[in-house]
């Protein structure tokens, strides 16, 4: 069943000198429990999309529908490109903002976040600020306050891009198990041809200018059911990457000239 | 012949009260005699005194209680009274109701917004009051915390029964129906030496002729001003007060010039001095007993009205 | 499917006219408070719910300032003090910045001295006045030193923490190269706090207009300062709050200029 | 060839101790420019290089703050004085934040009215004393709206440009779980300008002081300012430089409480 | 022959409450013309490693020497862990930094910097301000500013590390090209196993806390020849790097015990 569809998503900035055309008729649909990624150049519209769906920007052009009806912001969980966890509250009040928002914290929502903090390894920081953290550290709270108010669609911008390699492989394995556990719908905006390939069950190449969606690629199956490590480690994945390495360069080099 | 000596002259204020400073320098009384005056206003007596003391000026004209303050404090070189400009108070009593029949005892019980303490308008003004019977610290509620240039706003905009004001701030009360002036300090207080041409001991030796052809510039425009209607002053000195109406001018050179306030010639005699200390005593001001013939110079001025 | 380069022109004219339509209708708003303000004032005025001698009204003020622009006289008080308020400005900033510098070179002498900075700082620099009268005597000179020495200590205390506040990599990529003290300043130190000595600019040119203006209620023949003393002696409102008014219009000119040199400079 | 631990601590202590030994010789030199400059001003007022009248000396100042405070008198006009600046501090502070939230849950407000603000910011403060009179009175109320009126505005600017520049992710943040405009004030747009709030603060205490300052030269009975003005009066050097030598203390005192405040909260 | 060797090197750094002991007792002798990489966990010392070999830091024992010599400071170039080009200078003038202090700017120098920037692809921006360009132009140009005062040799503090993937690895293989090409010996510091491997001749594993050398790694002399991007591609690249990972995890599971 089609989870979230995108319907001819055309989006423009204005500026006063003139205007910049993010992306343009973008059209998609994603199943239920599907792990999509974006890979594309810097600039192609990436965040611009991901902002569309979540509903912090209403599109120029096009509709966007989740599970045919109109989008409902709170059940959709958004993780910024960076982790943006408040310096001024604690992780815990950081992992409980969302039902602080919605006035709906009660013992359950608190024992949840403990339970999920626990699961990501962060119960010793539970009462830590944010700056007291690594950057891995950091993302991990920032992914748990994004999965605290249970959104059946996750949004996730470039999460790992701030990350040194190890610690960056670590989490992806970690976020892709927990989401299988979970049974999230999820989209991933990355640079990384490799972890794009790791995570996602589909990865749409992006061109720039405007951001447009120019191929996609079906992960084999069998590279799906392998956790993202062992997915890198697996001949197979050379050949996918070698694939899409060429189509970006491509990409790059026409957007160039 | 030579070309002028310069010689710089700080007044404490810009003010009607001082006319016949304005008339020298218009009729070019000081050029007659050579000198080339450069006049410099240093609003307040502090920094008119402080202006002196610290060589930027070489005359100042200023309250003599300043000098008295100065030589009490141990200057090395003490301010020598050299030509009296007022002899009277320049301030006056305003009501804020219209009193025909006004008497002093009137201010029992009011609410009286007079100068700022230390000055010489409140001295003067304390000193009249209690000449008239009036305690200042217990037959009314006075009030003294306010700068002198901002006591007629504080008056206008309702605080006080009576305000002790200066020219031509009375005056322009009376003519918007503000205030009423009911009596006049200086009248009350007497000959006193109010405002006085002042210089350093040591220039006083070392430019005895220049400060004699200041004086006797001086002493030409109080003859001068003697001599003349209010009508005719008042138009050789308003050059000097451009944003003010010349009749207001002349109404209040009028009312100085007929209570006395302008003195006939620069002598500041005994008796006057004499007049000072009890006014400074009274206010408590007085920081020691200073004889006329310590700060004041009266051989000048007698020279030059010869 | 593929929208035509048309109908994108079209939207962002769409975009534009929304954004004119909301710059007017801020104008407007700006007129009918300019207006209202004004003919308020005048109606009080002449209705007497406020007092004309206290709060005069703006016809008075506009009559005021006719006849003295056309006698040209009020030229010459906006000159004078444009120019201390400039002057005051000037060695004010220069100065905070040489002493910055001075700081930044001997860095024993800095914490020598920083507590005295502390209590120059605090100072509330308008009560030295006649402290001032007393060494530069009455005249531009003083009113000029109130207009610098009201910003230069804190001047010196901004730059100087600029300049403590440079990067320490861009310093160890000139003395990677050799450089010595000297062309570390001149090549990292000063240019890496331009923004932050150009933002000082902001701030000194409002406080070199105080200065100025204390300075003028101090000793003064001519300015602004001196014709709002002036108008009091005489209780002429009028005068005075057109010699504010005077005021405020250049000081905001004035700041604006500076804000918009920063602008440049620290785009360029 | 290892390093035994003893060594690496006997090194740590040798930085100590030369650390210990520069502090000492910055105190050294603290203290010998704090007496060269009160015996060379002692040794020139009485050998009269300087003028007495006019400069005092260290001993006429001491002793007259010995006398005054033995008859407690001093101790009433420190009091006053630190209570309006107080006032005047916290008066100006909360209006200048209060004005910077409207502005911001209004923002064609603050397109609007940004001209005057401009104008407003750039008017030299002190030159308003007397309308703030005309429109207070003469008294304690006149001198705090002084001391408030002087930093309201620059807290406003300030505040709300903190206020603007808070990330805006932290915004979307919010709106990605349906915050409403007034929980985006409380949870980001507030908390994330703290910093900059506080940093007001010290900004805005130096500012109280010169507004009381100035509002004592008007209007005043007692306090600090009043000494000063009265000191000039009676033409008391000594008074008016043991004022403000007391000013100078007291004011950096409350300076580095404020600093200290400022570190203790963006710290924590 | 050695060109480059530190003789038991330890540094503390000192604060008014302790000190924090940087690196310990490191020793090593590096040959003329050989590419070392040093890996290790945040913190260990590595770049307080580099400053001391460049002479912008005195260790607290131990001495440096460069061809038998006390080090001189001139012939070394530092390139820095982020690009710190001057934003208020151009790249022209950037590039031309050292000669500028050095005093010695010549029309050779002028067109040697040129030559540089065209063999980086820099041609283009010579007249540009910093803040113009990408992160992957500016480390470029941050490298022709090091390579400008012909340093002998070279030392790199993760040049690469802001850097996407894709443009990561075309620059390090237009580093390593240059380099073979002038003969440099160079030290490069690094987070990220896959580069160390592909880079260098030698690998040092560092330990955290103090830093010390924990393992030292030589790179097979067949994926030397390559370059970095082939070096990937091979397939022996995978058993060094699953090596090395092992050991890196060790390190930091210990290091956390
Ligand atoms: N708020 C904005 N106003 C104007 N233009 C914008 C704005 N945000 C993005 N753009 C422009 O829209 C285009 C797409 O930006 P977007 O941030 O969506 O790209 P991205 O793919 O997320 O890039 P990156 O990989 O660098 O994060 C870019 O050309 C960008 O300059
Ligand atoms: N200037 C300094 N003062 C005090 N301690 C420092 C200083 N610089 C570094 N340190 C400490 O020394 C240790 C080593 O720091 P260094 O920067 O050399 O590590 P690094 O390996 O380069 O780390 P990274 O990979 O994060 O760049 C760390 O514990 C660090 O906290
Ligand atoms: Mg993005
Ligand atoms: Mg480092």
């Amino acid at each position: 069943m089609t989870f979230l569809s995108l319907n001819h998503i055309t989006h423009q900035y204005f500026s006063k000198q003139g205007f910049t055309k993010a992306i343009e008729d973008v059209s998609l649909s994603i199943e239920e429990g599907q792990f999509v990624s974006f890979l594309g150049p810097s600039g192609c519209g990436k965040t611009t999309l991901l902002s569309i769906i979540a509903g912090l920007l209403t599109p120029t052009e096009g509709t966007v529908t989740i599970q045919q009806q109109p989008r409902s912001q709170t059940n959709i969980g958004y993780m910024l490109q960076q982790d943006y966890l408040f310096p001024w509250k604690t992780i815990q009040e950081n992992v409980l903002l969302g039902p602080h928002i919605q006035g709906n914290i009660t013992e359950m929502k608190k024992e949840k976040a403990i339970q999920i903090l626990e699961e990501i390894g962060l119960e010793s920081v539970v009462k830590s600020y944010p700056s007291q953290l690594s950057g891995g550290m950091r993302q991990r709270a920032a992914l748990a306050r994004t999965l605290m108010t249970d959104p059946k669609l996750l949004l996730l911008d470039e999460p790992f891009s701030a990350l040194d390699y190890q610690t960056k492989l670590k989490l992806e394995n970690l976020v892709s198990q927990m989401l299988k556990q979970y049974r999230k719908t999820s989209l991933l905006v990355t640079h990384d041809i490799g972890e794009a390939i790791a995570m996602s069950d589909t990865v749409y190449v992006l061109k720039a200018r405007p951001g447009r969606i120019a191929k996609t690629f079906q992960v084999p199956g069998h590279l799906r059911t392998l956790t993202p490590f062992e997915t890198r480690q697996h001949a197979d994945f050379n050949d996918l990457f070698q694939t899409i390495w060429k189509e970006l360069d491509q990409l790059e080099t026409e957007s160039i000239n | 012949s030579q070309s002028p000596t310069t010689i710089k002259v700080a007044e404490v204020t810009r003010s009607i009260f001082y006319a016949p400073q304005y008339v020298a320098l218009e009729k070019g009384f000081f050029e007659d005699e050579g000198l080339d005056v450069e006049l410099t206003t240093t609003w307040g007596g502090d920094k008119t005194m402080t202006t002196l003391l610290s060589d930027g000026a070489d005359i100042a004209l200023v309250g003599s209680e300043t000098s008295i303050y100065v030589y009490a404090r141990g200057a090395s070189d003490p301010v020598i009274n050299v030509a009296q400009l007022t002899q009277t108070d320049g301030t006056f009593l305003v009501a804020r109701e219209e009193q025909p029949e006004f008497k002093w005892e009137d201010l029992n019980g009011s609410t009286f917004l007079g100068q700022r303490k230390g000055g010489m308008p409140q001295m003067v003004g304390e000193y009249v009051l209690k000449e008239q019977g009036i305690d200042p610290k217990e037959d009314l509620t006075l009030i003294q915390n306010v700068d002198f240039a901002n006591i007629p706003n504080a008056f206008a905009s309702g605080t006080g029964d009576y305000v002790q004001l200066f020219e031509p701030t009375a005056s322009i009360f009376e003519r918007e129906g503000k205030g009423h002036i009911v009596a006049s300090f200086g009248e009350e207080s007497g000959h006193v030496p109010y405002t006085v041409f002042m210089t350093k001991n040591s220039f006083l030796e070392e430019n005895p002729e220049e400060m004699e052809k200041f004086t006797r510039a001086i002493y030409k425009a109080q003859q001068w001003v003697q001599d003349h209607s209010a009508g005719e002053i008042a138009d050789v000195i308003q050059p000097y007060f451009e944003d003010t109406e010349l009749d207001l001018i002349e109404t209040v050179v009028d009312r100085y010039k007929s209570q006395g306030s302008y003195a006939e010639d620069p002598v500041l005699d005994k008796e006057e001095w004499s007049n000072l200390k009890p006014i400074m005593e009274e206010a408590g001001e007085l920081p020691a007993d200073v004889d006329h013939k310590t700060l004041v110079n009266t051989k000048i001025a007698e020279d030059v009205m010869k | 499917m593929k929208q035509s380069p048309s109908t994108d022109e079209t939207r962002f004219q769409q975009h534009l006219k929304k954004l004119q339509k909301e710059k007017r209708s801020i104008m407007i708003w700006q007129l009918i408070i300019f207006a209202s303000f004004f003919s308020l004032w005048e109606m009080s005025s002449r209705l007497r719910w406020i007092d004309p001698l206290l709060f005069s009204s703006p016809t008075k003020i506009s009559d005021l300032l006719l006849a003295k622009a056309t006698d040209g006289s009020i030229f010459m008080h906006i000159r004078v003090t444009l120019l201390e308020t400039v002057a005051g400005f000037l060695l004010g900033t220069v100065l905070g910045i040489l002493l910055a510098a001075t700081l930044w070179w001997f860095p024993k002498l800095s914490k020598i001295i920083d507590p005295y900075l502390v209590i120059l700082n605090a100072m509330p620099k308008v009560a030295l006045g006649p402290i001032i009268i007393v060494a530069l005597g009455p005249g531009y000179f003083s009113i000029i030193a109130m207009g610098a020495i009201i910003s230069v200590i804190i001047t010196t205390i901004v730059v100087y923490s600029a300049f403590q506040g440079v990067d320490r990599n861009y310093v160890k990529v000139l003395r990677s190269f050799g450089a010595n003290r000297f062309q570390i300043f001149k090549e990292a130190i000063l240019p890496a706090s331009f923004p932050t000595i150009i933002s000082t600019f902001k701030v000194n040119v409002g406080l070199s207009w105080v200065g100025v203006i204390v300075g003028e209620f101090l000793v003064s023949q001519k300015g602004l300062g001196y014709l709002i003393i002036y108008g009091f002696q005489v209780f002429d409102f009028t005068l005075v709050l057109a010699s504010l008014m005077i005021i405020a219009i250049f000081a905001a000119i004035m700041y604006q200029l500076v804000e918009r040199l920063e602008r440049k400079l620290i785009r360029g």
